[in-house]
């Protein structure tokens, strides 16, 4: 190594063999970048595993102490609109994989094809969950000054308040009642980092729609759909948890 | 060094993608069937068992984790046991002060 | 047991070679846009010590204040700016980011033998995340400051002041990236970048504290930026989750809180025991005592370091039984930092020593480092917790380690790899006698601060009970020396840049893959990929390379 | 001296009368946690000894004149488990006895008398049982232990005396307690060290330890005339509280005559010790704290009573020994005098009637 400023230009120059152009000048060969491409994907998607482990660890402390107000608000959701969309997102999640495997077997107008679906499901999805959304402003279910406790000490006059045979459900305390407001700051809290999350994934989306209509992803080169795959894959599994802890709390 | 064909290896036919979606579904369907009958206790757990289900098969399967690199498992592994470490340790303190001072 | 001797190479000789990373290209624009990781390393260092000087400055402030009991240089509430700034400052913007962003940055690559970090892009985008977090964090500072404390202890944060902590918040939160991002990059570059050869166990030991460091910044810092969202939403939205009249638990936000920054102070200290490994070793000319257990000691601390929380919750109104199992681990993650401190003692034992500066901050940072940690036992302890918790005896006990410890262990790092980043030596005598006064300003600074917390002097206090006045005066008189001793390297650092002695590739001898290419090094670190056919901290080796060179010279 | 620099001179001056390294022992856990400081103390020393005594012994044998040629040594597993071992157990030594401490110093005795300390911006508020005030100054008697339950009425404040090594935090929404016994008479400092904003270092207030002679003298100059539970007795009439909580067969919410200290099933099916803590969750948050066999139907207080007022509450709900007080003040606005309160419980009429679902 002594000897090493002597060469330092013949290995500057490139006597690489095989470099194709996606191949990073600091790594020695293909494997090793996907290798750790990969890897930094799976460490970036346990970071935003922890971060939602945060909210997690939120939404157990309050669902404990709170559980009769947690029940009662999450009867103001629609397990039909909540189950619908976690159908469009495992779908999606199917189509983003199939993506990915036509990327990997260099099938353009498949690639594109699932990646239009991909995102148009992800259009549905918050189409509906702004739907949900706007129906909960407008019940004044939304957190802060204007919040209402109506639904739950009076559940006869809310039609959502009643369980699975039809009967209202029986009417909160006011204190109690009070403490459903806990539980929508967690929904649109949790909810909405989802969303955001899904915004920003849609977004690469377009970005990769239009690239891979140039061609690109299918020429051999397929790790970046993968590594968004993993992405959407988790964002996916992050509503499988929130689906039942959100909507399905003491629908029997 | 690098190998022509090596991104022939790990491609994971869509037969495999389509049983983890099926699997999926199904769970769905039955999480939803499960949270109307009472089953108590139980609900919560077999609401969270079947989540926990479902998100092992995407992880494994979809997300490839089966065939990813030791390092890949071990951290995943690592972030899950400090994830459970947040959860339990926080839990025990909300939990033991209801037993009052001492 | 073997004998090895080292004798300096001739620096008469030596000169700088012409293509080295920083001659590569020229003008602003390949700074900005550089994805070499020793660019960006040397872009986070000038950036580090921007934020230093302010946070010094700050702290400047807040002794002068406190030289006299009444609160008159500064009224209360700017008093409280000024110290909620100077720990945020101090904190995110420069214990952080110093040791692995700057030198980790640097070295890492090359001590492992590869190119570059795994991921430049990233790299860069985490410096300038931070960028993006310090300058929005100072204009918090500019446009009216915030004075919840580094803390944010909710509700005083959500809903009992008026100032800037939303903006303060997000700036932590978009620095929490960069963190996130070098936390990552380390990782993967560790796990797949090593050069043939460069086995786990023949790491340099600073690759181990950086790898432990960056675990705990990868699986940390998202439970901040948890934590300071739902603080935002709370002040923004009015949601109410840590509200108690809303039925919130204001404590919840000090568990994801302290989750992330119990975790933080070993992010801070650990890469900075790294630095100390590799000094101790280079500079007595001997392999670590006990490679293996100082490599697991880090790993054992990062893991450990996860359980320990709520022992900054004692008296908080957390269960008395959590505090029994917290006191409990915390006396466990004590055990592996005093493993570390005596194998550090025992390197010395039959070495070969010289007294170089880098040498003199490790043999500071030793002796500061061994009363931070014993004083954070008092505090670890439930017990003597009560009576010196959140006294100027916790202000003391986290000062000795972080300020004591890593910035020692830093200023050692700098004066370490200084030689190899410009190619240049500093002054020996000058940074000597810096070393020297660092040592007792420092000292004269913080020690009188465990009395004054002993006797249970509140920490945070804008003025204070006249009998304490004495003792403040000791610590304001040594903050003056401590300053010099700060500025002092500032200075003739950045002298040698254009005017120091050449150094040569190894001036010190030191066994290190990064020590065995030219400095400057290259863009691309070696001129050939290096193999690694020697344990780490092989001198028999390093010996027997100049033999052969001789040899061939010969 | 004082010639060449006065302020230097008066600096040292100063120095020399109010040096001290240890703040005075005035309760009577302080020498019990003095000795624990001690002893870590003591350990530290002897570690931070060790420590320098082998990084000089080792720099002055090794330096590179006198040893110009380093052994390679790889390591020792013997005294690598050596130094591993023994702080391990000395640490463990602390964490057993700190963690006795602790239990003591937050486990008040039962024959503790029980001051309320409610912590506001910027001051700290005493109330004494017999209704007697002080801001941001405490006056206690020694050679009786005094449990302090601690509330804050805004953001988390900490109730520090460092003579008598005792600190806890006034939560918001929470009562939270510490005990001492002060042993020495004299003023001592009383602190708020958890920062709370911009008056944070000004919530500062004196303690006040006189002899129980003095205490009581103290106690009959300062009386505001009426104690907290007579206070609370006012307040449970004004808010109707009698209503429901009354002895009466049909009476809609438990009896809480001798509730205090008793053990209560709630609906929920828990088995709770009613406590002051316990009491004042009740009133601000019933529908948690239900008492099995009744409806949760009383309406919340929050942000309607101060928290001196839930404390008049709790205090008097404290002192209700039988439901005859109850009756007194649903049948009359005038307040007994303490004594005949007393008299008329003893004269019987104590069975609290059994709980029943109102249909």
């Amino acid at each position: 190594m002594s000897d090493s400023t002597a060469i330092a230009h013949g290995a500057a120059a490139g006597t690489h063999h095989e470099h194709p152009p996606y191949l990073r000048h600091h790594f020695e060969s293909v494997d090793q970048q996907t290798d750790a491409s990969n890897f930094a994907m799976w460490l970036f998607l346990l970071t935003e595993v922890m971060f939602f482990g945060g909210l997690f660890t939120v939404y157990m402390i309050y669902r404990n102490w709170y559980y009769p107000a947690f029940s009662a608000a999450s009867h103001q959701l629609d397990v039909m609109l909540g189950g619908i969309n976690t159908v469009i997102l495992i779908t999606s999640s199917f189509t983003m994989a199939l993506a990915v495997w036509c990327a990997e077997t260099r099938k353009k107008s498949g690639l594109v094809a699932m990646l239009v679906v991909t995102f148009l499901l992800g259009v549905v999805f918050l189409g509906i969950k702004g739907h949900e959304y706007k129906e909960k402003w407008d019940k004044h279910h939304f957190p802060g000054a204007s919040y209402s406790v109506q639904a739950f000490v009076n559940p006869a006059s809310d039609p959502l308040q009643v369980n699975a045979q039809g009967k209202p459900l029986a009417p909160l305390a006011p204190d109690m009642a009070a403490r459903t407001e806990m539980y929508f700051c967690l929904y649109f809290a949790m909810t909405g980092m989802h969303a955001l999350h899904m915004l920003i994934g849609m977004g690469i989306l377009i970005f990769m729609i239009f690239r891979a209509r140039a061609g690109a992803y299918t020429e051999g080169h397929s790790a970046y759909v993968n590594y968004f795959g993993l992405y959407w894959h988790f964002v996916d599994i992050v509503w499988l948890f929130l689906f039942p802890l959100l909507y399905l709390i003491n629908r029997h | 060094m690098s190998e022509p064909n090596h991104n022939e290896r790990h491609i994971t036919s869509p037969t495999v993608y389509f049983a983890v979606y099926v699997a999926l579904l199904a769970g769905v369907g039955l999480t939803i069937l499960a949270s109307y009958h009472n089953l108590g206790i139980f609900n919560p757990i077999l609401a969270l068992a079947i989540s926990i289900a479902q998100a092992g098969l995407v992880v494994l399967f979809t997300m490839h984790l089966k065939d990813s690199s030791k390092a890949t498992v071990l951290s995943v592994g690592c972030a899950l046991f400090i994830l459970m470490i947040l959860f339990g340790m926080v839990f025990m303190d909300y939990y033991s002060r209801a037993w009052g001072s001492w | 047991m073997s004998a090895t001797i080292i004798s300096l190479p001739d620096q008469s000789t030596a000169r700088i070679p012409k293509r080295n990373y920083l001659t590569q290209e020229n003008g602003i624009l390949s700074w900005l846009l550089t994805q070499d990781h020793k660019r960006i390393g040397l872009l986070y260092l000038m950036s580090i010590t921007m934020f230093f000087f302010i946070g010094g400055a700050l702290a400047g402030l807040i002794r002068l204040e406190l030289l006299t009991p009444q609160s008159d240089l500064l009224a209360a509430d700017t008093y409280n700016k000024v110290f909620t700034m100077h720990g945020i400052i101090m904190i995110f913007f420069f214990l952080v980011p110093s040791v692995p962003a700057v030198l980790g940055n640097f070295f890492l690559p090359m001590m492992i033998g590869a190119k570059d970090l795994a991921l430049p892009k990233m790299n860069l985008a985490s410096w300038y995340f931070y960028m993006a977090g310090g300058i929005l964090a100072l204009w918090a500072m500019i446009t009216g400051g915030v004075d919840t404390g580094w803390t944010f202890t909710t509700p005083l944060s959500t809903h009992y002041v008026n100032t800037n902590v939303v903006t303060t918040g997000l700036a932590i939160f978009i620095a929490g990236f960069s963190s996130i991002f070098t936390g990552l990059n380390f990782i993967v570059t560790i796990h797949k970048m090593r050069a043939p050869g460069m086995t786990w166990f023949r790491l340099p030991l600073f690759v181990w504290s950086n790898y432990a460091a960056a675990v705990l910044m990868v699986l940390g810092t998202p439970v901040l930026a948890t934590a300071l969202i739902l603080v935002v939403l709370e002040r923004v939205v009015g949601i109410g989750i840590f509200d108690p009249t809303k039925g919130g638990d204001p404590l919840l936000f000090q568990h994801l809180f302290w989750f992330y920054s119990h975790p933080a102070v070993y992010i801070m200290i650990l890469p900075g025991m790294g630095v100390i490994s590799e000094v101790v070793s280079t500079f007595s000319r001997k392999r670590v005592f006990g490679y293996t257990a100082v490599a697991f000691s880090s790993v054992a601390i990062a893991v450990f370091g996860f359980f320990v929380w709520a022992h900054h919750m004692f008296i908080m109104g957390i269960s008395s039984y959590a505090a029994l199992v917290f006191s409990l681990l915390t006396m466990l993650v004590a055990v592996p930092s005093a493993i570390k401190i005596f194998n550090w003692a025992f390197t010395l034992y039959k070495g070969s020593i010289t007294f170089e500066t880098p040498m003199l901050y490790a043999f500071g940072f030793m002796g500061l480092f061994t009363i931070g940690g014993m004083t954070g036992v008092f505090l670890g302890t439930t017990g003597t917790d009560i009576h010196l918790t959140e006294t100027y005896f916790v202000v003391a006990h986290f000062h000795f380690v972080m300020v004591g410890g890593m910035l020692m262990a830093f200023l050692a790092g700098i004066h370490f790899w200084w030689p190899k980043m410009t190619g240049r030596m500093y002054p020996e005598k000058i940074s000597q006698l810096a070393a020297l006064i660092t040592y007792i300003g420092f000292n004269l600074t913080f020690f009188p601060q465990f009395i004054l917390g002993t006797l249970g002097m509140p920490r945070r206090y804008a003025a204070y009970p006249a009998e304490f006045q004495v003792l403040n005066v000791f610590s304001t008189a040594g903050a003056t020396v401590l300053g010099v001793g700060y500025l002092l390297p500032m200075l003739y650092l950045t002298w040698s840049i254009k005017y120091g002695k050449i150094a040569g590739d190894n001036p010190w001898q030191a066994t290190g893959l990064e020590w065995q290419t030219q400095s400057p090094p290259l863009t691309e670190n070696f001129a050939e990929m290096p193999v690694m056919d020697h344990e780490a901290y092989d001198y028999e080796w390093l010996e027997r390379q100049k033999e052969k060179e001789v040899a061939s010279v010969g | 001296m004082s010639q060449i620099s006065p302020v230097l001179w008066q600096f040292l001056s100063k120095w020399l009368t109010h040096f001290a390294l240890f703040p005075p022992e005035a309760s009577k856990i302080a020498p019990q946690l003095d000795a624990l400081y001690f002893f870590i103390l003591l350990v530290s020393l002897v570690g931070l000894t060790i420590v320098v005594l082998l990084l000089v012994g080792f720099s002055v044998l090794y330096s590179k004149e006198r040893h110009p040629v380093a052994e390679q040594i790889e390591g020792s597993t013997l005294l690598e488990t050596t130094w591993t071992i023994i702080p391990l157990g000395l640490f463990l030594i602390m964490f057993v006895w700190g963690a006795l401490i602790y239990f003591r110093v937050f486990t008040p005795p039962a024959n503790a008398m029980n001051i309320y300390v409610v912590g506001k911006q910027w001051m700290w508020k005493a109330e004494h049982p017999g209704g007697q005030h002080d801001i941001n100054a405490l006056h206690i008697p020694t050679g009786q232990p005094i449990q302090v339950t601690l509330i804050s009425q805004d953001v988390f404040h900490s109730f520090s005396i460092p003579a008598f090594r005792v600190k806890r935090e006034a939560i918001p929404g929470r009562y939270t307690t510490v005990w001492f016994e002060a042993t020495r008479t004299g003023t001592y400092h009383l602190f708020c060290t958890q920062y709370c904003g911009t008056g944070h270092s000004a919530m500062i207030g004196d303690v006040v330890v006189m002899t129980p002679d003095d205490y009581k003298k103290w106690l009959q100059g300062s009386t505001s005339g009426h104690s907290l539970a007579q206070d609370g007795e006012r307040l449970f009439a004004s808010l109707s509280c009698n209503a429901c909580h009354n002895a009466r067969p049909d009476a809609r919410g438990p009896s809480l005559a001798n509730v205090y200290g008793s053990k209560l099933t709630l609906s929920n099916g828990q088995q709770v010790t009613v406590d002051e803590a316990y009491l004042r969750q009740a009133i601000l948050n019933p529908s948690e704290h239900v008492t099995q066999g009744y409806l949760p139907i009383m309406p919340t207080y929050q942000g309607q009573i101060s928290e001196e007022g839930v404390i008049d509450l709790v205090e008097y709900i404290k002192h209700l020994d039988s439901d005859y007080r109850v009756q007194q003040t649903t049948n009359t606005t005038t307040l007994l005098p303490e004594s005949e309160g007393k008299a008329a419980q003893a004269g019987g009429n104590s069975a609290a009637a059994p709980g029943k679902v109102n249909p």
